[in-house]
């Protein structure tokens, strides 16, 4: 039973989205569900919340080892909440000067935008830079010409790093001019062994080609989870009986 | 040595892209670059209109797209004062309004002889009202801009004052951010009363706006590397300005690309050059 | 690891006497500010006419516009102290972030620890005032929240009676909570995850299938309008459908990678390590971008180092 | 003014009366108006759109400099109301002559009219549509029906290869290396006493991936209560928390060891990506584990996780179908599942046959792709030889536009 309805509530939805995409009447059935998801999620934020909350306190009262930085975790997710839900230092939006709520939650020179200038963005801006440095140990580690396909995928981002800089054109450009000039006469001849030229055609026909067929097996791979998941086939998310 | 680089900490790999990006953007490195078809069109647009021409500033940026973006405004500013076009700053953003003000500084600093505010230059600022602010002054500037960001009214400008609509302009120079921004430009006065224009935009913003080159849209500049380009270009036309170091804003900002580039180059080499070393002595892995 | 820490230890002590140095020369990150009046539109001054006096906010002044051009401070400029503190703050942890690539330690953990609280409260507090506030009670009960925080909620917007259902899901949803029934939460579970495989069926059917075999249908041969063949364009189209096919041959599951079979996958294997290794050299530069940006908040906007070009 | 007249084919004298009568003021020179109003109906909608054409106004010519024509107007009103006004209901931008309305009232019939606007937003005579017209329910979106006969041929090829599959009829599907590893794996993190790291992407339930990802972790959580390896499922979603509870839960029961299932071994961090990526990367670097999984949609965090856990020397297993994120995957993870195949992955490793009769039907729906795209493009290649207009063109053109586009099944 605990299993039985929510597959049929599964199927139900899905079969009846699927359908009302090709009655007009219905075709923005799909668009108004996600819009249901977001409230969904929105609430579910609770349940995401009250775990992590649950997990640090936990390990403050239990003295677990690094029990200290979990006060931090604690402290700083109820100063952020408690300041973005209050809208501490919002001042009404300027349209509707009467509505002591009105303004942004986000708006210039708020608390909340405080929090989220000094202390969220450059943390979550230097986390993201931090890809400079691992793509600079990858491409260490990673592209060793071990067989063929690590050759052919070595020399591709090869030719692309040089030839997305100055130094590609530099590197190739003049020689290829003054070679062309001098054994056909033309400075153009061999203009498409120009570094910058080879990685434009890599781009637009085997990264496009390369791209496209994977595109075309995920669509299919989708196709067919979904259908596995609507049918019941595979029902694992569901849980267990009891 | 050969066993300190096959059991190379990578923390030296860290330390190595530390030091490849900063110290090109401490000391201003800057390498030349090879302007494409594309910016050389921008670059034409700009350079090749009768000294005293007519032009539209409409700068859509805001902070947070500064990085991006100001280096191709203030390249914009300086070849358009080369040229001595007359200047209307104009703005839909209400955050671009110092970065227009940015832009007029440096026609006072650098061409204060030529230009003068009210005969060559004006500042109209902001409105609100995003694209329903183009369709306005598409048709009667003064409907809407009476007067300019100091309060002054159009009438009593010189160079505003014989000015109707911006139909009357000979290029719109638009960088952009995003939403309003180029794309309304186009739709809204560019193509619809074609009117000449280029425009400026960031790395994701570009993609969207190719369909519009070259037919509504003369030229487009995509990012920094664009913005780079360009700078070359318009120094190529006027080394005068190898002088300013501020005019290779974009070019500095890609030296430490075009070195890190390198220094990853040179990591794949090396990488390799282990891979074969160990192969030959046998070292299992 | 005691070595790492020596080092560690040396790096920080050469660091605080470097930042002391030029602390005593007056040479920091400030953030200077100017205060000024909001001013109302004129249909806004109408509507509430003197009821609500005009309040100030404070507005970022760039550091080129603190002093005027005389190089004297200008009276209206004054130093933030809040944004000052941000600006070291938002330093302090850039370095504490930076510092994981040396190794964990305990200023990364302190990092970890405030960006995991702050964020979640962060992603629950938008969810809060765009998820609840404006996308359910927005469209459940407008008028009571045009009257209270969303005065902006246009007039013609009429409660919107389905949006029930989104709340009885949600509350279903956090029934877990409860002692008992919690097996009920796994109705709006299912209810989602049958439509997101419904949707996306469609979608993905539409957009990467059709649509994508579509845009594939191109002439091998490209015949230019003046009858001649454009061999550079008919290699290119040539190339594009090949690489396209061989790849799909590499995904195909009920044959094995052997024979011609194999040798085609091969071949498409092929097409997608050249796709990846594009991809990976066009990435480069998008991340080297980002650690600029970090590395000129530190230097410029923080360190005041003199900015090349700018500063000299 | 004088400067921007430069059409020469308009007559001098005509010049000269323009000039004179935009000079005397704005009541002169009201543009002339468009004709030939007509309104259809709006083919496959729900009854709330129409369309209005017009024939251009004569002054609305693109060599007119400057332009006479501003824009039109379109105005509506309900024709059975004696007291409705007309309404502007939408602009057109010069050179344009037609407008879709989109927001009529199912069966209420309206009467349409088309203004010309000058730039001197002096107003045209309005050009009233011949007849009034209401908007029509069209119970079946006609555009998209090729589109249902695909989708019926390549769902029908999963549904009826599954069926095939439980009758009992063994199919052959090839082996992929990634999946194989994800034993070995999990065997070794045993061994060696450490844990067993899985990440479900950092998308929500709503996303396939995500999906996909959880009947993925339901097959690594059996093996690991199967071997007895401890198991951290750090997620960035709470319903995908809730989600993977279930799961894991249900996977340890099958396994005959739901003692050994801790709830508190999927938890969530936060929903920010940079913030989750942080916890994560830490978490590694602290708890070690042997085994890393990333299943699920990723975006740029791929690498900074496939680098910290090589960094570990974890055994990597990655799947996601971001072709954007593949790279960095393939480059840093030891076996990496690549779009299509990370969604075989489920079938895969159920261990249940009838699953696998998925893969065939996946199969057959790439045959269709490569059929519609070999015929498409020999067909394509033929027409460039023969006549512009020809048979093989407009074959080729209702292949592209009809079959692959929204033109529905007629001509």
């Amino acid at each position: 039973m605990k299993r039985t309805i929510p597959l049929l509530i599964a199927a139900a939805t899905g079969f009846m989205l699927i359908l009302s995409e090709f009655i007009p009447l219905t075709q923005s059935w799909g668009r108004k569900v996600m819009i249901w998801f977001d409230i969904l999620a929105a609430f579910a934020f609770v349940l995401g919340g009250a775990n992590l909350l649950k997990i640090h306190l936990q390990k403050i009262s239990n003295r677990r080892v690094g029990w200290g930085y979990s006060v931090i975790t604690v402290v700083a997710f109820t100063i952020t909440m408690v300041i973005g839900l209050g809208k501490f230092g919002v001042t009404p939006s300027e349209a509707f000067p009467d509505f002591a709520w009105s303004g942004d939650y986000l708006q210039e020179g708020s608390g909340f935008d405080w929090m989220y200038q000094h202390i969220y963005l450059p943390l979550a801006s230097t986390m993201f830079a931090l890809l400079a440095f691992y793509i600079a140990s990858a491409a260490f580690r990673a592209f060793r010409a071990k067989n063929t396909e690590a050759i052919i995928l070595l020399t591709t981002a090869f030719i692309v790093l040089l030839g997305r800089t100055y130094a590609g054109i530099w590197l190739t450009a003049e020689p290829l001019a003054w070679l062309g000039q001098n054994l056909f006469g033309d400075a153009q001849a061999l203009a498409m062994f120009r570094l910058d030229v080879i990685v434009d055609n890599i781009m637009s026909i085997f990264n496009m080609a390369g791209n496209r067929a994977i595109m075309i097996g995920i669509a299919l791979g989708i196709v067919a989870l979904s259908l596995k998941v609507l049918l019941g086939v595979d029902r694992s998310y569901l849980g267990s009986e009891e | 040595m050969g066993n300190f680089f096959t059991n190379l900490d990578r923390r030296w790999i860290f330390l190595g892209m530390a030091v490849v990006v900063a110290i090109p953007m401490l000391q201003g490195l800057s390498f030349p670059e090879e302007p494409s078809e594309m910016v050389r069109d921008v670059f034409k647009a700009v350079d090749e209109l009768p000294d005293g021409s007519n032009i539209l500033m409409a700068y859509d940026y805001d902070p947070a797209t500064k990085g991006e973006l100001e280096p191709m405004a203030a390249t914009f500013t300086r070849h358009c004062a080369k040229k001595k076009h007359k200047l209307y700053f104009i703005t839909l953003w209400p955050a671009a309004v110092p970065m227009l003000r940015q832009n007029i500084d440096i026609l006072e600093n650098e061409f204060g002889n030529d230009y003068t505010y009210g005969e060559n230059y004006v500042n109209l600022g902001f409105r609100p009202g995003s694209e329903g602010v183009i369709k306005v002054v598409v048709t009667d500037l003064k409907d809407l801009f009476a007067n300019d960001v100091n309060g002054e009214a159009l009438q009593d400008i010189p160079m505003t004052r014989n000015i109707k609509n911006i139909q009357q302009m000979d290029l719109i120079v638009n960088v952009s951010a995003g939403t309003p921004g180029a794309k309304e430009w186009v739709q809204y006065a560019a193509s619809k009363y074609q009117i000449k224009m280029v425009a400026g935009v960031t790395g994701v913003g570009a993609p969207a706006l190719y369909p519009y080159v070259p037919n509504q849209l003369t030229g487009l500049l995509g990012a920094i590397k664009a913005a780079a380009e360009y700078e070359q270009a318009v120094s190529e036309a006027y080394p005068e300005f190898n002088d300013n170091p501020a005019t290779k804003e974009a070019l500095r900002r890609m030296g430490p690309q075009l070195i890190a580039h390198l220094y990853i180059v040179a990591l794949i080499i090396l990488g390799n050059v282990i891979h074969f070393t160990e192969k030959k002595r046998g070292v299992p892995r | 690891m005691n070595t790492n820490k020596n080092v560690t230890l040396i790096v920080v002590i050469v660091a605080g006497v470097f930042l002391a140095i030029r602390a005593a020369n007056g040479e920091f990150g400030r953030v200077y500010t100017k205060t000024e009046t909001v001013e109302f539109t004129k249909k806004v001054r109408d509507a509430v006419g003197d009821s609500v006096q005009p309040w100030t906010v404070e507005r970022l002044v760039a550091r080129s516009e603190v002093n005027d051009a005389q190089g004297q401070p200008r009276p209206d400029v004054h130093l933030s102290i809040n944004r000052t503190l941000g600006l070291w703050i938002a330093a302090f942890g850039t370095l504490c972030i930076m510092s994981f690539l040396i190794g964990d330690n305990v200023f990364y953990k302190l990092a970890e620890a405030v960006i995991v609280g702050a964020s979640a409260a962060y992603a629950m507090v938008v969810g809060f005032w765009t998820g609840i506030i404006q996308n359910l009670f927005g469209k459940l009960i407008p008028d009571t929240m045009r009257n209270s925080v969303l005065p902006g909620l246009p007039d013609e917007n009429n409660a919107e009676l389905v949006y029930i259902v989104p709340l009885i899901l949600s509350v279903m949803m956090l029934w877990r909570l409860a002692p008992v029934g919690g097996w009920i939460s796994r109705w709006p579970l299912a209810f989602f995850i049958g439509a997101t495989a419904g949707i996306r069926l469609v979608e993905y059917l539409d957009a990467d299938f059709v649509q994508q075999i579509s845009s594939s249908i191109i002439p091998l041969i490209v015949v230019a309008g003046d009858g001649s063949i454009d061999f550079a364009a008919s290699l290119k189209n040539s190339l594009i459908i090949v690489s396209i096919l061989t790849c799909l041959v590499y995904f195909f599951f009920s044959f094995e990678h052997t024979g011609v079979v194999g040798a085609t996958a091969r071949v498409g294997i092929w097409v997608l390590m050249i796709t990846f290794g594009a991809g990976f050299g066009m990435t480069v530069m998008g991340r080297i971008a980002l650690i600029t940006d970090r590395f000129s908040f530190l230097f410029f906007d923080w360190l005041w180092l003199p900015k090349p070009g700018v500063d000299t | 003014m004088i400067r921007s007249i430069s059409n020469p084919h308009m007559p001098r004298l005509t010049l000269l009366a323009i000039m004179l009568l935009t000079a005397a003021g704005p009541l002169a020179a009201a543009p002339r108006p468009p004709s030939q109003v007509t309104v259809t109906d709006l083919p496959n909608d729900d009854g709330t759109g129409l369309v209005i054409r017009w024939n251009l106004s004569p002054d609305d010519t693109p060599d007119a400099k400057p332009r006479i024509i501003g824009q039109y107007n379109i105005e509506r009103k309900d024709n059975d109301d004696a007291n409705a006004e007309f309404e502007l209901i939408g602009e057109a931008n010069l050179g344009e002559a037609s407008l879709e309305d989109k927001e009529c009232e199912r069966g209420v019939e309206y009467l349409y009219r088309v203004i010309a606007v000058g730039l001197d937003k002096s107003q045209s005579e309005p050009t009233v549509a011949g007849k009034a017209a209401a908007g029509q329910l069209q119970w079946i979106d006609g555009s998209r029906l090729w589109f249902g006969v695909i989708g019926l041929v390549v769902c029908g090829a999963v549904v009826v290869f599954i069926q095939i599959a439980k009758s009992g009829r063994e199919l052959k599907i090839r082996k992929i290396a990634g999946l194989e590893a994800v034993d070995e794996a999990v065997g070794r993190a045993t061994e060696m006493g450490r844990s067993v790291l899985f990440i479900p992407g950092i998308l929500d339930i709503n996303d396939m991936q995500t999906v996909s990802g959880i009947t993925v972790l339901s097959r690594v959580a059996g093996l690991a209560a199967e071997y007895g390896a401890q198991l951290d499922v750090p997620t960035s979603r709470s319903l995908v928390m809730t989600t993977a509870r279930e799961t894991v839960q249900a996977a340890y029961l099958q396994a005959g060891r739901p003692d050994a299932y801790n709830e508190d071994s999927i938890y969530y961090l936060t929903d920010e990506q940079f913030g989750y990526v942080a916890a994560v990367t830490g978490t590694m670097v602290r708890e070690k584990p042997a085994a890393c999984f990333y299943m699920g949609a990723f975006f740029a965090e791929s690498l900074i996780l496939a680098e910290t856990g090589n960094s570990i020397g974890a055994i990597q297993v990655a799947g996601t179908a971001m072709p954007s994120q593949l790279p960095f995957f393939v480059a840093a993870c030891d076996y990496t599942l690549i779009g299509e195949e990370f969604f075989a992955a489920s079938a895969y490793l159920s261990g249940e046959k009838h699953q696998l009769g998925s893969l065939k039907g996946q199969d057959l729906g790439k045959l269709v792709a490569v059929g519609l795209m070999v015929i498409g493009c020999l067909l394509a290649t033929l027409a460039g030889f023969s006549e512009p207009d020809g048979a093989l063109s407009s074959v080729v053109s209702y292949l592209k536009d009809h079959v692959l586009g929204d033109g529905g099944l007629l001509l």
